[in-house]
């Protein structure tokens, strides 16, 4: 029993950073229909400039939290307007390509700048556990679970509470029809970037610190992961990538923990499979029949 | 000229005195992973070669030996188109990839023109061979390497753990997606269980995970001596750091892929205590030779070497110890002074065996406080 | 006019055909293609039947598939497999791709059934995880040789390459220009009004996936017999995205367009390779740029028909 | 004869009945009205007796080959090769294929040859595109667009679009024919061409007409009987004069003039 | 107040917009007519800057805004209801109204708007938290005139308004935009229904080809041999 909650923990804590990743990932994609795979590469640009900011200037967690936010959002930004604006009126598919390649660029130039070996992040969190009769939960781990459902419950109140939440989905919906309403629709979209860029710079910082290692590559991986989960959940749908997630990282603790470790990945590919053919809108998505 | 800078193919030696009229030059290509999944290995030992370069370039007094750069990115049909530009190249020998999947694309190329390879960490067992799945085949003529198998890494830990370590109960943790990996763990297997070992358990991780938490639990949970960690130090390092914090305090061995500073960085020094692992390279009890190396990559790298430089720092002067005993850039004679080459170098003092595959004894480091504190050679029996 | 296979566009094709492959054949022999050029031949060759299946499936039918890589995967391991166990004999290329193919129907099946009912991104995603499973898989057979991946003796030049590619291109091209394309197309378009035309939506789906997963297994056993080693993390998900990458790049639909990008795409990965180590950050910057100034992709969904041209003299010469 | 009947047929949307209780009957060869305030169900019975929907409850029944076939339920393809076509309220031709393209399309389940042929283009092959190509020429006749029939069907006008519409569903070679608000977004004057139309095609193409209608100058003029749903619920069928004169249709759709 | 002088619309090489002038007085109703594809809707995108002209002015109450931005056009007090409705789905009734005050930040006047909003339609009042989707065809178009009110405009375009809607709706909505004009608000509607937009009109327009072929007094177009012909059927 003791074990089954250790591994409860243990999924819920892994599942929390897919977490983390996806909401950003499912914010813009629910905004402006863009699978952003160059999503999972600024999250790694973030955990890099909080690396970078937190060894030169040795300030502590808050500031690099922040400077990593507002870079990663003017880069997104910036990337969106270089990169993705001029495909507005593309097809999705085009767009998919444009974030591949700027997905290739930022990992190769990373890779030359900052050099192909991992580094070691500083630890700029308190470390320490709880141990509740045997079970143990680090500091840290509650730490991350918490900014995580902080940050979904923010974002979920940005996106349907305000009155820029409100434009960004006007926006999504139809984007003449919003401008009709006198709605910025560059700047929201900017805005929106801004946004789920600053939420991966957050992952990349708190996943450095808690993981101590990053590498120019480590997008890939929980990139692809965040996807998934948002489509577990329901793409565009911000609690879904809440629940898309933990339920990975569940799935990963409890196979490698009483199953093989062996099909910890293929497991997980079976379960979406599944569940998208039972629902095929996600967990959380509405499968709604197009009206005709 | 900062050497860190990529240089392409553009053909670049490392001394600012270019050749002059009747002063013979040799191309050597260097082809390596310099971006893709495995870049960190290849960029270490592109470094690893242009240095042998360099020092020879400056030893010759000119620019004597060329190197011509390629990236495969990793991949290993990029890795037969390079092959084969290599081979119109003119170059006498090849040094690379860094990896067993794209070093087999490139060999039946490289043999059919002639061209001697030298891969400096293709560790995959009988790879050399025709056909590595079958160990009567033939080896590839032209084809040698400077590491050893993964199959005598493995071997040799499983004899460490046994003799010396008195170890009797084993947990394996590699990973699944790796045939490095995959060799280490059949051989410490296979050897470990006929020394009257048990294997509790054997658990995978893949590639690029970060989390290890879970399968950590439930190694937690288990009866055993030794955990043997057959992976890279990139995902060992941060193994051994949350399996510490988790409180496994058993010893954890592992081979060549912990070779790195980055260990160190991941792992944290305070957790690298009662770590074991084989290599051929150790700064320990270093040899002029190899404190020469490892001042020289300082110098020019303003870094520690790692493992993999300096394997690839080896198998490029084997080259150039090939060129020099034979003095020119006939194939045949090269294959020969190659084959029956007696070769000391910062990994190791080696002669071939009939696989092309050095014959040098395992060294297993012991970490104390992630500092390297004592080697001790073994061979599997 | 009694019309059989034998009209004025087909004949111009076959000519097409024959006077490229002497072509090549002069060229090789004159020394313009060397041999690095010819392995270059062989991986624009098989990119283009991989790209060509694919935009069968992704361009014609509008299903957004990436498990492309899992297709050719199970044709390079048929053939690996198969090849080691004949010794390497010449035979043994064409017995795998035929045990690859009868795979690949069979999984594309079962991959299809359950998958195809879903949309857009979530089609992606399910056959993204197929892809995965087929890769997980084959790395823990041991008739595969697991992560280790098998080795291989080379066993074909690229005039196999080539007869493959116009078999493949021929019978994509037919299908497509049929009625059962159109049917394709119609899934494409819109689902709803196409069934409501009697079209069964989901067989001309599963359909197009089986055939394009036929010719992605050819592809991977071409692959096998001509790159001496397979290795499951070849055929990962980003072997997928790279053939996605030449299909959109083409243009999506058009088969000329996958013919051209898979072209060009080598072409500036050959000319990068002289950049070394900063060739990605160049590529990857082109992909942006290429796609901004063309977002339909190279050709749109342009496609070079020899009745059009001849049309056009036809038209000319009325005139005259 | 009857050709089609539905009985007690309903379909809920979460809690609300869309369509309730409907029981209709069509005789071979009429001409019927189906009229409503927006929001009645109309399309969504539409949707129901194409197979678009399922029923929730009731069944429809189609006649096959001498005999009532019951058909609720059943995919839109296996209904529209029983022989029902129809045309959708917001255009849905498949837009990126030419004119001509589109009506093949619908010709798609008449054309006999294999796979086989097709890929290796035996003679069968081009034969069978030879007719098919010929008849759909003479079904664009019919709507006059012969003309565009190389055109991009998105590049159509509007009006043309629903003409296009109307050939493509005759191309499924269809008995009874839905057609949903065809004259929507048509001035008068093209309303009239559309009026002459129908007329014609239900004549020469031996056809059963449904077809909503807001617009009463094409409703009245045509239709020899018109069925009235209001809140998914029929409140009045008969011919368009009862029709004008019901009050339960005044109060609730037709309003006071 | 809005004066459009020799405007030209171009889409690639189709000339949409040839040379159309027009111009709406305070206080009027315009009608403009014309068949499909006749270029309606492309002028009212150019009114709210959502497409760009090649050439010609559009002047609004002095300011000159054939440049302008559609937020700034909004804010000078020009609000469409286009064609199609194109209400907000996914979004509910109340959000949907939001939107349409989007530039406004006056709390109460918005909140009070609403309330004037929910009195002329008390239909959306009903349904305020739905999901606009979900709407029949007449409220979606109640709530797409609902929501251009909420902006408060000087002037109103209305694209099509009738379209879909069953006679009884038509009726209503005709009422609704007279009312809506006699409470101040110009009005310039497009309309396929030739008859009820010519005869609610203080002035109308016939657009074809992109042309203003005819222009005059509302009853005078209605009794107008040519427009009777081609428009009003007879
Ligand atoms: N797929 C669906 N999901 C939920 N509700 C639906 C769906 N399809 C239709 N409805 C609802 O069913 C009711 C009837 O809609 P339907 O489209 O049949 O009306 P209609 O009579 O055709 O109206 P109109 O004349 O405006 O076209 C409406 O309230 C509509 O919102
Ligand atoms: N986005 C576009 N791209 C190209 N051509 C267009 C575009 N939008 C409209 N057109 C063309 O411009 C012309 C005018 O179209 P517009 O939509 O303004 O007509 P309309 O009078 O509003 O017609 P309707 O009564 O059908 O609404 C038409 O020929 C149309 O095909
Ligand atoms: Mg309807
Ligand atoms: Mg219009």
């Amino acid at each position: 029993m003791i074990q089954f909650m250790q591994q409860l923990i243990n999924g819920i804590s892994l599942g929390s950073i897919y977490a983390l990743i996806a909401l950003g990932y499912t914010m813009v994609y629910g905004i402006i229909k863009l699978i952003n795979f160059a999503h999972g590469d600024i999250y790694m640009l973030g955990a890099y400039i909080g690396f970078v900011f937190a060894t030169k200037t040795g300030m502590g967690f808050i500031p690099t939290l922040i400077v990593a936010m507002i870079t990663c959002s003017i880069i997104g930004v910036v990337i969106e307007m270089i990169a993705y604006k001029p495909l507005r009126n593309a097809t999705r598919i085009t767009a998919l390509i444009t974030a591949i390649g700027v997905s290739y660029f930022i990992e190769a130039s990373t890779q030359k700048v900052m050099g192909t070996n991992p580094r070691a992040f500083p630890n700029l969190l308190p470390k320490g556990n709880l141990n509740i009769s045997g079970v143990v939960i680090t500091y840290q781990q509650i730490f991350i679970l918490v900014v995580t459902v902080l940050l979904m419950i923010g974002l979920q109140f940005v996106v349907t509470k305000t009155k820029i939440g409100r434009a960004m989905r006007a926006v999504s919906v139809d984007t003449d029809a919003a401008r009709l309403m006198g709605v910025n629709v560059d700047q929201t979209i900017s805005f929106t970037f801004a946004l789920g860029s600053a939420l991966a710079g957050a992952a990349g910082v708190l996943v450095g610190i808690y993981y101590n290692s990053i590498n120019p590559l480590m997008g890939l991986v929980p990139g692809v992961k965040a996807f998934i989960a948002a489509v577990f959940g329901g793409i565009g749908i911000i609690p879904g990538a809440m629940l898309g997630g933990i339920l990975i990282g569940v799935t990963e603790a409890l196979v490698s923990g009483y199953g093989s470790s062996l099909y910890k990945d293929a497991v997980v590919y079976v379960i979406l499979i599944i569940i998208l053919v039972v629902k095929p809108a996600g967990l959380l998505g509405k499968n709604v029949r197009e009206k005709v | 000229s900062p050497s860190t800078s990529s240089t392409g193919t553009t053909e670049q030696g490392e001394t600012d005195t270019p050749a002059a009229e009747g002063q013979e030059t040799y191309k050597i290509g260097l082809h390596y992973e310099l971006t893709g999944a495995v870049a960190d290995y290849g960029v270490a030992e592109n470094k690893g070669s242009k240095l042998a370069i360099k020092l020879a370039n400056e030893a010759a007094g000119y620019e004597k030996y060329v190197g011509v750069e390629y990236d495969n990115k990793s991949d290993s049909s990029e890795a037969v188109t390079i092959a084969t530009t290599l081979a119109s190249e003119g170059v006498i020998g090849v040094v690379g990839p860094a990896t067993s999947g794209a070093s087999a694309a490139t060999y039946q190329i490289s043999n059919d023109s002639q061209v001697i390879v030298v891969s400096p960490s293709a560790t995959q067992n009988n790879i050399t061979l025709v056909d590595p799945n079958n160990a009567d085949s033939d080896v590839y003529e032209y084809i040698f390497r400077v590491c050893f198998e993964d199959s005598y890494q493995g071997a040799a830990m499983a004899q460490y753990a046994t003799d010396t370590l008195a170890a009797s109960k084993a947990v394996i943790y590699g990973d699944s997606a790796s045939d490095y990996s995959k060799g280490l763990i059949e051989a410490f297997d296979t050897q470990f269980t006929k020394l009257g070992g048990e294997i509790v358990a054997t658990e995978y991780y893949t590639a690029g995970d970060t989390d290890f938490s879970a399968v950590l639990t439930n190694i937690n949970s288990m009866e055993f001596d030794v955990l043997y960690i057959a992976g890279y130090y990139n995902e060992a390092g941060l193994i051994i750091k949350q399996a510490k914090e988790m409180g496994i305090d058993k010893v954890i061995l592992g081979a060549d892929g912990f070779d790195s500073e980055s260990l160190i960085e991941l792992a944290g020094a305070e957790n690298l205590n009662d770590v074991y692992y084989t290599t051929a390279y150790t700064a320990v009890d270093a040899s002029e030779k190899l404190q020469a190396f490892i001042d020289a990559y300082k110098v020019e790298y303003n870094e520690e070497p790692a493992m993999f430089a300096a394997l690839a720092f080896d198998a490029t002067n084997l080259l150039i110890q090939a060129v020099e005993e034979v003095g020119s850039a006939d194939a045949a004679a090269l294959q020969a002074a190659v084959k029956g080459i007696n070769f000391n170098g910062v990994t190791g003092d080696f002669t071939f065996d009939d696989t092309h595959t050095p014959i040098k004894s395992v060294l297993v480091v012991k970490l104390v406080d992630g500092v390297q504190s004592s080697a001790d050679s073994v061979s599997p029996q | 006019m009694r019309k059989n296979q034998f009209t004025k566009t087909n004949l111009a094709w076959l000519l097409v055909i024959i006077g490229s492959y002497l072509l090549i054949n002069v060229l090789i022999s004159a020394g313009v293609i060397n041999k690095i050029y010819q392995t270059v031949m062989l991986t624009i060759g098989i990119n283009i039947i991989l790209a060509i299946s694919l935009n069968l499936i992704i361009g014609i039918t509008g299903q957004f598939s990436l498990g492309h890589a899992g297709f050719m995967s199970i044709g390079a391991y048929s053939a690996g497999v198969i090849v080691k166990m004949m010794d390497g004999a010449p035979s043994s290329v064409y017995i795998g791709m035929l045990v690859g193919i009868l795979i690949s129907i069979v999984v594309a099946l079962i991959v299809a059934t359950p998958t195809l009912r879903l949309k857009g991104d979530y089609l992606a995603i399910a056959t993204l995880g197929f892809g995965e499973i087929i890769r997980i898989v084959i790395q823990n057979m041991k008739i595969t040789n697991g992560a280790a991946g098998l080795v291989l003796p080379k066993l074909i030049d690229w005039p196999v390459v080539f007869v493959f590619l116009v078999i493949s291109t021929i019978v994509i091209v037919s299908f497509t220009y049929s009625a059962y394309g159109r049917a394709c197309i119609s899934v494409r378009e819109d689902e709803i009004a196409s069934e409501t035309m009697g079209i069964n939506t989901t067989k001309y789906k599963i359909m197009a996936f089986v055939v394009g997963a036929i010719f992605a297994s050819i592809a991977g056993t071409l692959y096998a017999t001509s790159f001496y080693v397979i290795k499951p993390e070849i055929f990962s998900f980003n072997k997928s995205i790279d053939i996605l990458v030449i299909v959109v790049f083409g243009g999506m639909g058009s088969f000329t367009g996958s013919f051209v990008s898979a072209l060009l795409i080598s072409v500036l990965n050959t000319s990068l390779q002289s950049f070394a180590d900063i060739r990605t950050i160049i590529y990857g910057a082109l992909l942006v740029l290429i796609m901004i100034f063309r977002p339909q992709g190279l050709l749109g969904k342009y496609e070079f028909k020899f009745s059009k041209l001849f049309d056009k003299f036809a038209k000319k010469e009325v005139r005259q | 004869m009857i050709v089609l009947q539905t009985k007690n047929l309903t379909r809920n949307f979460g809690g609300l009945a869309a369509v309730s209780n409907v029981s209709l009957e069509i005789k071979k060869n009429e001409l019927v009205g189906l009229i409503g305030p927006n929001g009645a169900g109309k399309t969504t019975l539409f949707n129901l007796l194409t197979g678009v929907y399922e029923p929730s409850e009731g069944t429809i029944e189609l006649l096959v080959d001498g005999n009532l076939k019951s058909i609720g339920g059943l995919k839109p393809y296996t209904i529209t090769n029983f022989g029902i076509g129809r045309t959708f309220q917001n255009i849905r031709l498949f837009k990126e294929l030419t004119v001509l393209d589109n009506i093949k399309v619908g010709m798609n389940q008449n054309i006999n040859y294999g796979v086989l042929t097709a890929i290796f283009r035996f003679p069968k092959y081009y034969s069978e595109e030879k007719r098919v190509h010929e008849e759909a020429l003479k079904l664009l006749e019919v709507v006059n667009l012969v003309d565009k029939k190389d055109e991009l069907a998105k590049n159509l006008p509007y009006g043309e679009q629903r003409k296009l519409e109307i050939a493509r569903a005759l191309a499924t070679n269809p008995r009874v024919l839905f057609l949903d608000e065809p004259a929507a977004g048509m001035n008068p004057i093209e309303t009239q061409e559309l009026t002459d139309l129908i007329r014609k095609i239900k004549d020469d193409f031996n056809l059963t007409i449904i077809l909503i209608e807001h617009d009463m100058s094409l409703v009245m003029n045509v239709c020899e009987r018109i069925y009235v749903l209001d809140y998914g619920k029929l409140i009045a069928s008969g011919d368009p004069d009862s029709i004008k004169n019901n009050k339960k249709v005044i109060e609730a759709y037709l309003g006071e003039d | 107040m809005l004066k459009i002088e020799d405007l030209n619309v171009h889409y690639g090489v189709i000339h949409a917009l040839k040379g159309v002038s027009l111009e709406v007085k305070q206080g009027e109703i315009v009608s403009l007519i014309g068949a499909n594809g006749a270029g309606k809707t492309t002028l009212l995108h150019s009114i709210s800057g959502i497409i760009k002209s090649t050439s010609g002015s559009i002047i609004f109450e002095d300011n000159d805004i054939t440049k302008r931005s559609a937020k700034d056009i909004v804010s000078y007090g020009v609000t469409q209801v286009p064609e199609g409705r194109r209400i907000f789905k996914g979004m509910s009734v109340e959000e949907n109204l939001y939107m349409g005050a989007y530039l406004r930040s006056d709390k109460d006047g918005i909140h009070k708007d609403l309330e004037s909003v929910f009195e002329r339609f008390p239909r959306l009042k009903e349904r305020i938290k739905q999901n606009a989707e979900t709407l029949s065809g007449g409220e979606q178009q109640m709530l797409a005139m609902g929501r251009a009110l909420m902006a408060r405009p000087k002037i109103l375009l209305l694209d099509e308004p009738s379209m879909g809607l069953s006679p009884l709706l038509v009726k209503e909505i005709f009422k609704i935009i007279i009312d809506i004009n006699k409470q101040g608000t110009t009005i310039l509607l497009v309309e396929q229904n030739a008859k009820m937009a010519l005869g609610i009109a203080n002035h109308a327009y016939v657009l074809e080809n992109g042309k203003i072929v005819l222009s005059g007094l509302g009853h005078e177009l209605a009794n107008s041999p040519d427009v009777k012909k081609a428009y009003l059927g007879g």
